[in-house]
């Protein structure tokens, strides 16, 4: 604890982000939405797609709402109506066109809901068991000293994915992130198979987790050393991907309360709900949650903003740990974003870097590298991220997500990946335990506490004003969402009495 | 105004002496590290024209790949009086109010711009940069000039609504912005851009695209009318409106 | 033992995709910043072979450079199969034993090594690398060889004065290395060399050169028996001169 | 004084050194060399060069010497025969061929020595009017802040290097070095007129010195920043390149008591002679020293021969304040030579480099890049300059060598001299004044206290067994050099009883 933080002023901003996020809560409890029903079907062991492409949950779901409407829940309707045994579940297939759903009552009902139980409790199993073989491997290899290195792969095709992902794997990288294509997030549904089409990334699919968990743990072996595996749950579909996550074993998942919100312009009150039943999971799985304040830093400036991405995290930290998340599941995001140009930029970014360390001692804090600043000069880009990669270090930062040379130029090559692979062991293995001898001065500890004062007091007005008028408001990433805004919101449906979810039940009594 | 006379006719790379034509690069080949990998990135370099050069760095990349950097003099000439680039921009930069006095003379009507990002491009801040009033190196955004009316859609928007809500709006011309080139995804949404206008029975706005990776392909074979590159100031994209849209237009000094 | 068969016969630059033949290359030209310069350096990167080509960064240097950093697709083919490079080397590697083991039972006396940096170079390092007992990368270098007798004459020595002690001594081989190259230097000294080896009446020692940067150059060329590169280790070194003088004798197996 | 040195051990440090240059002082005083008598003719206004290229002074000493000895100097003998007024010095050119020398005595010697006096007291006169000259430049434009940039150019043609160097000076050096040719520390003469063939250097000559001299002054002009300017008075001419850079306005100037000697083969006892003559020149001309401790860990390892470095600064520090030199015009040298692989390379090079700021306070202390693990992979090679950047800064080095991302490959490009001021511009902003959170912990303090103890330990060695001894046994750069090896023993002479140097006669009188 180098900053002297006043642990009054840390004690208040959490309270302040504590009643910032209750309305929110409250809102998820009492809503579900298209993706979360997807989501417990995906649980309950439905998969795969009809001929044209679209998953057979999303034709599930849709049937239910367009019969019954869905503020009950889909699994009632669903396993009242399918007569598959718990072990068959592919029956459905062939006889959805002829499925006529009602919502059961009475003996019907409670066989409806045993056999929706039981077959939730299924995929939950695997979830646990994926957990119970996470842990094995990391008892039997060993965890890898933090800060992991973190490197992206995103080619668009999972087959050329792979042997780069391995590659990296062998080159030192402890964590591995397949990038999303570029318009998955806006689909309503979540593509099937392994892919090869994608933009500047490859689609999510639980066949690719599959295929890529696979080659992991290859390479895991190979090298004794567990290499996780990570992608995102996020955008519309962020409950199901969550538990495609946990079925497939994956490690870590990117997911944020407010991302999708700001940057892919997806409904709020659809985000906050489903952001909520994807923490649910995740904290099941005992999967590493990656936020994405880091964003907000492309948007708006690194300096003015710093406070956002304090307010933002706070918010991801109350939502996360009301799901059920624990402090070392809250890989908290952020960015070395400041302009290089202005004087004393690195000193800013350890300011902010080691304020975040300190408010957070217990999480595993993702650092993101610098992305905004990179221009095609990738001899200036190799050296800012040395500085950021050399920040990580000073700051102790946990997870640490390797900067490439060519950010501003291109997705990463092989070669960019290798090259920055060097850079980061350069300076791990250079500096060693250099934060011994950082005491911070006047100037960072003054900028650290300036940080979390103007933190405090956005938080104050959030409280006040609602967090939905604060984005509203484009309080984060300069980007104004209203709350009736954005894509999706016809996808969120109000709980009624007597709605059930078969996987919450499990979720909310495991907390 | 072209301008084609120069000192310097026939030009080489610059090392550290006149002549000496030296320069770098670097790639990767598909092959194991070694010797003969070694002799493949020589004979890449000298079907590039590059002699002598020399391996200054190699790298195995796991089994199968291999890093190189190479050092070589370059024995192309670069025929510098023959570039034909414009010297100065084919039209004339003008200041806010030049264009809305342009506008108000010639259209006597308000100027309607449509922005958008199409395609899954959600990169918006380059667009945002010349259409927002905040604006980009100092210079104010189009929504700045009063005399143009500026829709600015967002991202992700889908090229039929794109081309639907032009119609509605009367747009004078569209802007749009294009950020991820992977796999050329903005060659392609593009042209796609430009064969739904072209569909389109009525006269066409003025298609405008713009983004940072543009360099290599021309408006014409684009469809459009014009490209902007990386660094465009808003101001250069009024000065265009005014000279695409109203070239009778001459500012008074 | 030359191999030719591989499995890729013909292979591209790899960027992130197999095939998209994707390199890097930067250089300066020596003309002011600006639209002008840039369209030379997209002609000089199309003469090259780069189509497409992206300039991603140009910046001046003063009034009269530009440094540029550009991105293209290689139009060019590797012929991978046709590449004959020795995929081992041509001689095998021997131990320290085997080496002084060839030199007693073929020559029947001490092989004398003279080695040297000759001209105005004052690089001793790569050369006492392979001489020294110190040797380099773990292997102990040629004077720990008992039948190797090493006259390490340093550095800057002129080429009369190192012929003259090479006869003097009896040299069997004359190890010379050249790490200064500019404007040529390494080579120039190396024919040089030669040269006044060719001179004299008796039959020359082995001529072996060795440096950093030889690699568009041949010993034929240079008029030497061979030439050693970048990262040589002195077992290398020992393994050719028993190749070279006693190409007669095998090692037991 | 972040390292808590204990006074006594640097004391004992500063003894020994004193008892160790002692034996060698006394053998300077009591040589001269050819190099030091016809630098007495420079300053005297001697210049130009017979048709084949060969120095006047060198004709006149070498005649001398043939004809009387040198034992007891130049100048008597010289301007005893030498009929031409002071006036019309070039006089000698036309009858050299017929000057007969002898030692004149009684009045004829008396005469000589005024003459001689007069024509050296102008020569040092127009040395003190270009320090005047300097000072008042640098009170017009002000001193850059350090640490000064500092930048090597080497075409080998000295119409290539000027516009280079303006470019250089434009974009921030605030010091150029014009590296010299391959071969000419070996040349017992310095060459004459401008030159354009050089090898990986260009000649020091007088009209090359006035050459850039000019081209700097027109562009420390042009950006109101005064530029220094250094070359090497070094190799077997040092006293009469000393002379040269006096009489033409250079600032700093590369001068080692025992480079020579190591890396060139130069007899140890003509260099030391001929270091303390130049050191006197440059004491009086206001110029400051380089010394080339960074070359021992060119062949040496950093870290095992570290204290070999401080024991030569020390040595370097005894000899230059003999010679009159004051604190602020020693730039002692040292490197960031630590292999990268090692681990903790960086904190301990911020140990040493943090000893030597510590031990030599008041010295401009010149720390030398990367050099020797530089490879062909020039991304590699900027990042280890932007830590040996950083280093300067954490450290507050006083004059930064700027590191070529292309060491280990070729003599610096245009290209590559911009992007290494872009490297070293983005440190020195963005950390500022970062070495105010830099405070030493234990591994950095302990390795500091070892390397002192280490020299203090090899300083006594020297006492005892003399510096010839041990430079002859590889203490410096684990190379050997005996005391009657190497080039230039023959132009050593010992002074006769009588020997008369009207330059030092002035020199000594200032100290
Ligand atoms: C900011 C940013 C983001 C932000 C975008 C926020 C937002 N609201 O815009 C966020 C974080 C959301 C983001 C996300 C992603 N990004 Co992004 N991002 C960037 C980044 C860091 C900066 C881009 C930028 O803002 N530049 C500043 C603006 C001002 O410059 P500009 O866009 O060039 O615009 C100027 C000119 O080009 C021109 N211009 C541009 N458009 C137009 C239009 C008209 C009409 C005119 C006249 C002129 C004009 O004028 C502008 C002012 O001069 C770049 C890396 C970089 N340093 O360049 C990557 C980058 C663009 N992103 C990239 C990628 C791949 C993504 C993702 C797809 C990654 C993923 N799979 O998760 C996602 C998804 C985005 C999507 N669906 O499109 C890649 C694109 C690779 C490629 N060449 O194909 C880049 C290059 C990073 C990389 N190396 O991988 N990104
Ligand atoms: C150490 C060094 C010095 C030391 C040399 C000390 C010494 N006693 O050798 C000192 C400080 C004295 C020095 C001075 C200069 N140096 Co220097 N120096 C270097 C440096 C940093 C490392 C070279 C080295 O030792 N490499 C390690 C050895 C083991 O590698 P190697 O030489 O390649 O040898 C291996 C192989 O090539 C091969 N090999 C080499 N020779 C031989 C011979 C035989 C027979 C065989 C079989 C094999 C063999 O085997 C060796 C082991 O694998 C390089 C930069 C760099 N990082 O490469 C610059 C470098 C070589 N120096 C350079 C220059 C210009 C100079 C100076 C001329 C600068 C000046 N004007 O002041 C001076 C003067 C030197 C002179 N007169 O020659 C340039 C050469 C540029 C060029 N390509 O022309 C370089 C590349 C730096 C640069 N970028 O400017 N230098
Ligand atoms: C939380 C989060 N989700 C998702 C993404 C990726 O974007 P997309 O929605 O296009 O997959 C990011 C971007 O870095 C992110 O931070
Ligand atoms: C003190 C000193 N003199 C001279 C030189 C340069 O060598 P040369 O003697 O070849 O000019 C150096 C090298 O850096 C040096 O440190």
């Amino acid at each position: 604890m180098k900053l002297g933080l006043d642990p009054g002023t840390v004690a208040t901003a959490r309270r302040l982000a504590a009643r910032a996020a209750e309305p929110i809560i409250e809102l998820a409890r009492t809503h579900t939405t298209v993706s979360v029903e997807r989501a417990v079907l995906r649980l309950a062991g439905i998969t795969g797609a009809d001929a044209d492409g679209t998953p057979w949950v999303n034709r599930i779901v849709d049937a239910v709402r367009d019969q019954v409407g869905l503020e009950h829940g889909v699994a009632l309707p669903f396993f009242d109506a399918y007569e598959g045994g718990a072990y068959e579940r592919d029956a459905y297939k062939r006889d959805l066109r002829d499925l006529r759903f009602r919502l059961p009552t009475g003996a019907a009902a409670e066989k409806a809901r045993q056999k929706a139980g039981r077959a939730v409790r299924d995929g939950i199993a695997r979830i646990d068991g994926n957990r119970r073989d996470r842990d094995k491997r990391l008892a039997e290899y060993g965890d890898p000293p933090m800060p992991w290195i973190y490197l992206i792969v995103a080619t668009g095709d999972i087959y050329e994915d792979i042997p780069q992902a391995q590659a990296a794997a062998r080159e030192g990288a402890d964590v591995i992130a397949v990038i999303r294509s570029t318009g998955q997030s806006l689909l309503d549904y979540v593509p099937e198979g392994a892919t090869r089409q994608g933009y500047a990334g490859t689609y999510a699919t639980q066949e690719n987790f599959r295929l890529m968990r696979a080659a992991l743990d290859d390479v895991s072996a190979e090298l004794g050393r567990y290499v996780r595996l990570t992608n995102y749950a996020s955008g519309l579909c962020m409950p199901e991907i969550a538990a495609l996550a946990g079925l497939e074993r994956l490690d870590m998942m990117l997911n944020d309360c407010m991302y999708g919100i700001i940057f892919r312009d997806i409904n709020p009150i659809r985000t906050f709900v489903d952001q909520r039943f994807s923490r649910q999971i995740h904290a099941r799985a005992g999967i590493v949650i990656n936020t994405g304040e880091d964003n907000y830093l492309t948007t708006a400036d690194a300096v003015d903003a710093a406070h956002t991405v304090i307010v933002s995290q706070l918010l991801n930290e109350r939502f996360g740990h009301e799901a059920g998340l624990a402090d070392r599941q809250l890989g908290l995001g952020h960015a070395f974003e400041i302009n290089p140009a202005l004087p004393d930029s690195f000193r800013m970014e350890l300011a902010h870097a080691q304020l975040v360390r300190e408010l957070f001692p217990d999480a595993p804090l993702k650092y993101m590298p610098p992305t905004k600043h990179m221009t095609g000069n990738i001899f200036a880009g190799y050296l800012l991220d040395a500085f950021f990669n050399l920040a990580g270090v000073m700051t102790d930062q946990s997870i640490i997500l390797v900067g490439m040379m060519t950010e501003g130029i291109h997705t990463p090559w092989l070669s960019d990946r290798d090259l920055a692979l060097e850079n980061v062991r350069y300076v791990r293995q250079a500096v060693g335990s250099l934060a011994e001898d950082f005491r911070p001065g006047p100037f960072i500890v003054g900028r650290a506490r300036q940080v979390l004062a103007e933190s405090v007091d956005l938080l104050a007005r959030i409280a006040d004003d609602g967090l939905l008028t604060a984005i509203a408001d484009g309080t984060f990433g300069v980007t104004r969402r209203p709350p009736d805004g954005g894509r999706g919101l016809d996808g969120v449906v109000r709980k009624a009495d007597g709605y059930h979810n078969p996987a919450t039940e499990i979720l909310d009594a495991h907390d | 105004m072209l301008t084609t006379e120069t000192r310097q006719q026939i030009i080489r790379p610059y090392g550290d002496t006149t002549g000496d034509a030296m320069i770098q690069l670097s790639f990767t080949l598909p092959v194991p590290h070694g010797p003969r990998a070694e002799a493949a990135a020589l004979q890449l370099a000298g079907k590039m024209g590059l002699d002598p050069v020399s391996v200054v760095h190699s790298k195995p990349m796991g089994p199968d790949f291999t890093f190189f950097i190479l050092y070589g003099r370059a024995s192309h000439l670069i025929d510098y009086a023959g570039i034909d680039v414009p010297e100065g921009r084919e039209y004339p930069l003008l200041t806010p109010k030049q264009v809305n006095l342009a506008i108000r003379t010639v259209l006597n009507r308000r100027l309607v711009v449509v922005g958008a990002c199409i395609g899954t491009d959600a990169h918006t801040v380059g667009i945002d940069a010349i259409l927002n009033v905040k604006g980009f190196a100092g210079e104010k955004g189009l929504e700045y000039y009063r005399e143009i009316q500026v829709h600015n859609l967002g991202a992700q928007v889908e090229v039929d609504v794109l081309v639907r809500r032009a119609r509605e709006l009367n747009a004078d011309a569209v802007l749009v912005s294009q950020v991820v080139t992977q796999k050329s995804a903005h060659v392609h949404n593009t042209k796609q851009l430009a064969a739904a206008f072209a569909e389109q029975d009525d006269p066409r706005p003025l298609l405008i695209v713009g983004g940072p990776r543009f360099d290599t392909v021309t408006a014409a074979e684009l469809g459009v009318d014009r490209i902007f590159g990386r660094g465009t100031t808003p101001g250069e994209v009024a000065g265009y409106l005014v000279h695409a849209l109203m070239p009778s237009w001459r500012p008074d000094e």
